[in-house]
């Protein structure tokens, strides 16, 4: 896994006289494009406020020890604030703590930490997010029929609680059972893929159609490896698709309906929000504790509406 | 009742019966020779002494009582020690943790330095050899040395039966000689010892009584033998009758030497140099001629055939074949009509996991078949027809080369080199670990090429061999080639004065 | 190889096919309405063929006493400069070709790393194992990559339509039976081949025979470069993007392959067959568990279990018959 | 040690400290501001501990011509083991000893398989290392497992507070420090150390000797899982909460510092403390990296390029002097 570290400081007439602050913003990873909008967010706010963003995501994905010691080093090096989407809502919490003890002040993005000493949490409402796919996905079928669960990754906060929103919204409708929930996809695209072939093999009918009406994927590694299954099985289409988050890829296939709705979150707003709330409380001003940058839903049929364009195609770094 | 007794010991491996009813009994006070030709079964025997493999059928008494060792140690703890045919060392540990390793003084598992140190130069004195430094790593000792280190491990433990596994095979004159020392010392103090040699001089010297091994049996004495076990006092026996034991009939004409008329000159050694040894050696080499190099252990002889065949670096010199100039490593060597047999057959000799066949035709599968492809049957049948004019004792080329006796791996070895066809031979020791019969055959075949016109260099310790097969014998000393004349104007004596420099 | 051999070599191969069969039995038997179907058996395939295709030529690494830990990197690597090429515009065999060169290329630096410098492969691999991520990753600037191209490199592995049928297989596996066919045969009749099998079996003696141990290694690891730049296109195949992340491990699925197919890892044993047959066994397990709907940990414990146990079996076998 | 041995040793050993100084001084002068400073050798310390941990046993393994892939997934299990444990209500030294007994025991199992069925530690461990990993995610329920409790064992790693100072590092590191004086005695001055070294050098040599090798087999890879739970529990101090998907890959940082530290993967030749050089040399390379503003890419290339060419240095100096 892997992430740039980059800097943005690039002084604005507006941002002369305020004190020049560096600030760390630590994704979980890098290469789904989630984190490429966190990082386009956090650097317009930058430049904006005229601070120093330095950018650094662990070195092997989605590992914890890996981020632990990616903050070790800031708190080293010294920054004046950073800002984390931590990996896990525990482990994180000692050497968050830690930097917070030494006067570092930490603004949490994206998944939760079960501490309260960080100045924001500014994310996604998960829960709401996964439960707001799983309901389109009901509508769709009418409020009955059988759908599958394809989960993302033992362990990962943010997903399981989207997972979890959606299987609330199919315990909603009577009418609908949920044929396999216990199947991971894993960290990446290729194992995801294999996957949901593995899912949907004993549930082809004999004439190639599936005997299910609806599939859920709670992240875009497992949305993409799910499509591609389907693509290939020429099932594209002829099956009620909800995925989340955006990706090209993604936004193709919800162009010829072979996606029917994507749950949005807004990234970038998510880097923005996150170095803005930090500056402000750098500069002493007082801030919401818990900021919701949203979730939405990208339909065929909405696609097409410039804030939903926005939020399927965010500025990408 | 004999100190050791072994009874009807039989052991076969798939197909191969290596030993058939074996009955062997040795005393307390004496040297027991055990002599036979290549695959006969001596190793396999003593390596059951050992408690290496266990017998098929059979069992053996010690002292009187019932012993049947489950393992190497299980036999030590019992007295038995052996020294084994194939260097069996850890080169990463010392000299001292190598004699005493699986025995080491401790206490509580700490190693006692002090006294490990101690006994293992105790023992490295009653070999002859005060002046070794104990605390050297093995892996950085000549070869000869290293055989030291192995009989010091089997003598520096208190044992009271001890097995030599032909320990001469890479030992010089004056090594060999303290080393009867030790085994007439461990005789004198009642120790048993089982000697296994090719050689019937050192079986003479050294043994007092001789068991004959043939195809797995024991060949019946004269009845001389105690207890009904067969062995006769060597004295008893001359060398030739000892000889028709071993092969059921007599064998004649040792070194066989046809007329030979050396040609043209086809290597041509030139100020040859390498990073220790050889320093500046000068040499050329006939068709149809057989050079003999003698020296003592460590003078270089087996660095200058590498540094000619292009295996060790060469610092200076040139080499010439036929005229050509060899530029590069060992495979422009075979390309020019160079062959070479390695003195380490299980480092560096042979494959020993892969078959006859393929050992024997590794340096010329382009002779068979086209376009890279090789045809196997052409292949085989070219092995076969070796493997039978060597008499390679095996099931068939395709069997695995692991599987033969010490001396039927060195035949493979060798015909490598006759197959291939090549014009200049070679050869670093050939005959280490060959019985006398086979020998004597391998002997006409350097013989038989070099009428045919090729040229051998023939590297070796035995100096009667050298002196019966070669024409001309260059003596190294210290990595320079001290003297070279024809055979017939040397002697052994004068060999032995010129290598020693004295 | 000798007769005698060639007997024991199709002997190996026929029992490690048996095991195949069983383990494709079991799962038959506990899923028989979805489990024993062609098109179940060519979607195991097409889910081997990335691993397989580097299994091949770890094959001869293998049995030359070697290791290459880099595949995964290259195959990851070369899926990126494939789907670089694509998104800038150049034709499909252009992309594959530079691909492929990639893939070889770097398989050539391990080789000539560990022939000429004498350091062990294992280091080397490791080195380059990390070396080709970052510069995969570097590549793709730590994105996956989309051309967002239809070309017929999307459809190397891509299940067949109705009316393709007659195909019975995409061709991405047409072309790894080919190569494994070639493969096969290369090992077991070329000079090469046989100088393979000699190096692992005791490379000084190899050297001493006239075999050029070197060249022979820089040809190794060149392959193994290849084959493992094949498993990139394959990758790309069913991705159709280029991800400089995928197929973290899968070095260790290519080395377990080739062993449950009978290798060695000390050299101088193993059949490009058996490597096949040892990763389709793998695949049929994971996949079987995955449609019994077993949890993915359950299947992680069993596939575990099972390769220690054919190895287990192999050399117990061996072991009564030697 | 020999005398001129022990020379060898201590000369090997300086010249790799000499290594690591070196690079500890090049970001030194990158990074004045913040990288020469007691506080950051800490950090870089305590990052390596968990690895180091490993690498210490590891040693042994690979000084007997072996090979354990399986402590990364050893590691993630014991600390989701003494998670559960803690979280059950359990004493944080109940938790600690079931944890390292459960280390211990897949050592053992390791072991039994490699010294008595007589298959290859690659395999072996190859199995392990899937099964344990999957026995991890099953004991955690595929979850991260937090205990929620504040015990010791939460601060093993943790940084020390201002009025701590005087404990100079965290007590992890001082256990680590303690193990590897013992490890390192113990392989040289022990007839079990000895007896390790012996079946590395010559297997064959040492079984005639009548060392036990099989006994001696399984106590090293009993040992290395043990030391592999020990890593588990410095995870667990770092993350405070046991993770099954922690550390993945960790089997070839392990791997890679201890032949980074001068040992030979082909047995007989490794040193303890070599080891724990060569890991802390990776470390404080991807720390400087990471302090200095690399990219991750550019980092793994340096990672990479910096093992190689240490072990290529380290041959072409042998050589030399050879
Ligand atoms: N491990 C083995 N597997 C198969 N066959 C074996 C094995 N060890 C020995 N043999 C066979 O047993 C027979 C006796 O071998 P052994 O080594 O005892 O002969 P030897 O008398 O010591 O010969 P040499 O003088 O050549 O050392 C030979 O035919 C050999 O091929
Ligand atoms: N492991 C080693 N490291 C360095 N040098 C060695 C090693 N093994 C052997 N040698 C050198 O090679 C020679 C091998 O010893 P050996 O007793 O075989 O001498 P030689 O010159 O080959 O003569 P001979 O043919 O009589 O054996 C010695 O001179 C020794 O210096
Ligand atoms: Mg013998
Ligand atoms: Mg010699």
């Amino acid at each position: 896994g892997s992430s740039t570290e980059s800097k943005a400081s690039e002084e604005t007439p507006k941002a002369t006289g305020t004190p020049s602050f560096k600030i760390a913003v630590i994704p979980k990873g890098t290469t789904h494009e989630f984190w490429k909008a966190i990082h386009a967010g956090a650097k317009k706010a930058a430049s904006e406020l005229g601070v120093e963003v330095i950018w650094k995501g662990p070195v092997k994905e989605d590992d914890r020890e890996s981020q632990i010691a990616v903050i070790e080093d800031f708190i080293t090096r010294g920054v004046d604030g950073i800002v984390v989407a931590p990996l896990d809502s525990s482990a994180l919490v000692a050497p968050i703590e830690e930097a917070i003890g030494k006067g570092i002040p930490v603004v949490i993005i994206d998944s939760g930490l079960n501490s309260d000493k960080y100045v924001s949490f500014v994310a996604t409402d998960n829960y709401k997010g996964g439960k707001l796919g799983g309901e389109h996905l009901a509508k769709l079928l009418g409020g009955k029929g059988r759908v599958v669960l394809l989960r993302y990754q033992v362990g990962s906060a943010s997903t399981q609680e989207r997972e979890k929103g959606f299987l609330d919204a199919m315990k909603e409708n009577p009418g609908i059972t949920v044929v396999s929930d216990n199947q991971y996809g894993g960290a990446t695209t290729e194992t995801a893929q294999r996957a949901a072939e593995n899912l949907l093999a004993p549930l082809k009918k004999p004439d190639g159609t599936l005997s299910i009406d609806g599939i859920f994927c709670p992240n875009e590694s497992t949305t993409v490896g799910m499509l591609r299954v389907l693509q290939d099985a020429g099932l594209a289409g002829k099956v009620k698709f909800v995925g989340f988050d955006s990706s090209p890829t993604l936004i193709a296939a919800l162009e010829k309906g072979q996606i029917h709705g994507l749950v949005l979150q807004n990234p970038f707003n998510m880097g923005y929000l996150g170095v803005k709330t930090m500056v402000s409380h750098l500069k002493k001003e007082s801030v919401e504790k818990r900021i919701d940058t949203g979730a939405t839903l990208a339909t065929p049929e909405n696609r097409n509406n410039p804030e939903i364009r926005q939020l399927l195609e965010p500025p990408r770094e | 009742m004999p100190f050791l007794e072994m009874v009807g010991l039989s052991k076969s491996f798939g197909a191969t019966k290596a030993l058939d009813s074996v009955d062997l009994a040795v005393d307390t006070g004496e040297v027991r020779a055990l002599v036979g030709e290549n695959g006969s079964g001596k190793s396999t025997l003593m390596r059951i002494l050992a408690g290496v493999i266990h017998p098929d059928q059979g069992r053996m008494r010690l002292d009187g009582r019932e012993y049947a060792p489950h393992n190497p140690s299980d036999a030590r703890r019992h007295g038995v020690a052996m020294v084994h045919q194939e260097l069996s060392l850890c080169n990463h540990l010392s000299v001292a943790e190598n004699v005493f390793l699986g025995v080491e003084p401790s206490r509580l598992g700490v190693l006692e330095r002090n006294e490990l140190e101690r006994r293992t130069r105790d023992a490295l004195s009653r070999l002859g050899y005060p002046d070794l430094s104990v605390d050297l790593q093995v892996g950085k000792l000549p070869i000869a040395t290293r055989q030291i280190v192995e009989i010091a491990r089997a003598v520096a433990i208190g044992c009271r039966v001890v097995v030599f596994d032909e320990p001469t095979s890479s030992l010089t004159e004056e090594d060999t000689e303290r080393l009867f020392e030790v085994v007439r010392s461990l005789r004198n103090s009642g120790h048993a010892v089982v000697y296994i040699s090719h050689f019937l001089d050192e079986v003479r010297e050294v043994c007092d009584t001789v068991t004959v091994l043939r195809d797995g049996e024991v060949v019946p004495g004269d009845g001389a033998g105690r207890d009904g076990f067969s062995a006769d006092p060597v004295g008893s026996l001359s060398n030739e009758e000892i000889v028709r034991r071993m092969v059921g009939r007599s064998v004649d004409e040792l070194y066989p030497r046809s007329e030979r008329r050396p040609g043209e000159v086809v290597l041509e050694v030139r100020g040859l140099t390498g990073r220790q040894r050889p320093s500046a050696v000068d040499l050329s080499l006939r068709r149809g001629e057989v050079l003999g190099v003698a020296g003592l252990n460590g003078s270089g002889r087996t660095e200058l055939l590498r540094a000619i065949f292009g295996l060790d670096p060469v610092v200076r010199g040139e080499v010439r074949v036929a005229g050509i100039l060899r530029s590069g490593a060992p495979f422009e060597s075979w390309r020019m009509g160079m062959g070479m047999l390695s003195e380490d057959r299980k480092q560096e000799g042979l494959a020993l996991g892969l078959t006859i066949a393929d050992n024997m035709t590794l340096p010329c599968l382009h002779r068979f078949g086209r376009w890279g492809w090789v045809d196997h049957r052409a292949e085989e049948a070219t092995a076969r027809s070796w493997a039978e004019s060597l008499g390679i004792r095996c099931r068939g080329v395709g069997q695995k080369v692991s599987d033969l006796s010490g001396g039927n791996q060195q035949k493979v070895a060798i015909g490598r080199l006759l197959l291939h066809d090549v014009d200049v031979l070679l050869l670093d020791e050939p005959t280490r670990g060959i019985d006398v019969v086979s020998k004597s055959q391998i002997y006409q075949l350097i013989d038989r090429a070099a009428l045919q016109g090729k040229a051998v260099l023939f590297v070796s310790s035995y100096l009667p061999e050298l002196l019966g097969v070669c024409d001309r014998i260059a003596v190294m000393r210290r990595g320079r080639l001290a003297r070279t004349l024809p055979a017939s104007e040397w002697t052994q004596e004068g060999i032995m004065a010129e290598a020693t420099g004295a | 190889m000798r007769r005698s051999e060639t007997w024991r070599g199709v002997l190996n191969t026929a029992s490690l096919l048996a095991a195949w069969l069983v383990i494709f039995l079991v799962f038959s038997v506990l899923k028989p309405e979805s489990f024993p179907s062609v098109r179940n058996l060519e979607t195991i395939l097409r889910q081997s063929t990335i691993v397989a295709m580097s299994a091949l030529a770890m094959t001869y690494v293998i049995v030359s006493a070697g290791i290459d830990l880099s595949v995964g990197s290259i195959a990851a690597c070369v899926s990126v400069v494939i789907a670089v090429l694509l998104k800038d515009g150049y034709g499909p065999w252009t992309a594959v070709a530079v691909g492929l060169a990639c893939g070889a290329a770097i398989g050539l630096l391990n080789g000539v790393l560990i022939a000429r410098l004498k350091v062990g492969p294992f280091i080397v691999t490791l080195g380059t194992y990390l070396i080709v991520r970052g510069v995969a990753k570097g590549l793709g600037q730590e994105q996956t990559v989309d051309p967002q191209r239809q070309v017929w490199l999307n459809d190397l592995l891509g299940s067949l339509g109705p009316e393709e049928r007659w195909r019975i297989f995409p061709n991405g596996i047409w072309l790894l039976i080919a190569l494994a066919v070639l493969a096969a045969l290369t090992l077991r009749h070329t000079r090469f081949g046989r100088h393979v099998v000699a190096i692992g079996s005791n490379e000084q003696a190899a050297r001493l025979c006239g075999v050029n141990v070197e060249a022979t290694k820089v040809w190794i690891y060149t392959l193994s470069g290849l084959f493992a730049g094949l498993s990139g296109l394959m990758l790309f195949s069913r991705l159709r993007l280029g991800d400089p992340t995928a197929v973290v491990g899968m070095e260790l699925e290519v080395i377990a392959g080739v062993v449950i197919g009978g290798a060695s890892l000390s050299g101088g044993e193993g059949s490009v067959v058996g490597s096949i047959i040892g990763v389709l066994i793998m695949y049929t397990i994971r996949s079987g568990c995955a449609q019994y709907g077993l949890p993915n940990w359950v299947q992680e414990i069993v596939t575990g279990a099972i390769i220690v146990a054919a190895v287990a079996l192999d050399r117990l076998r061996l072991r009564k018959t030697a």
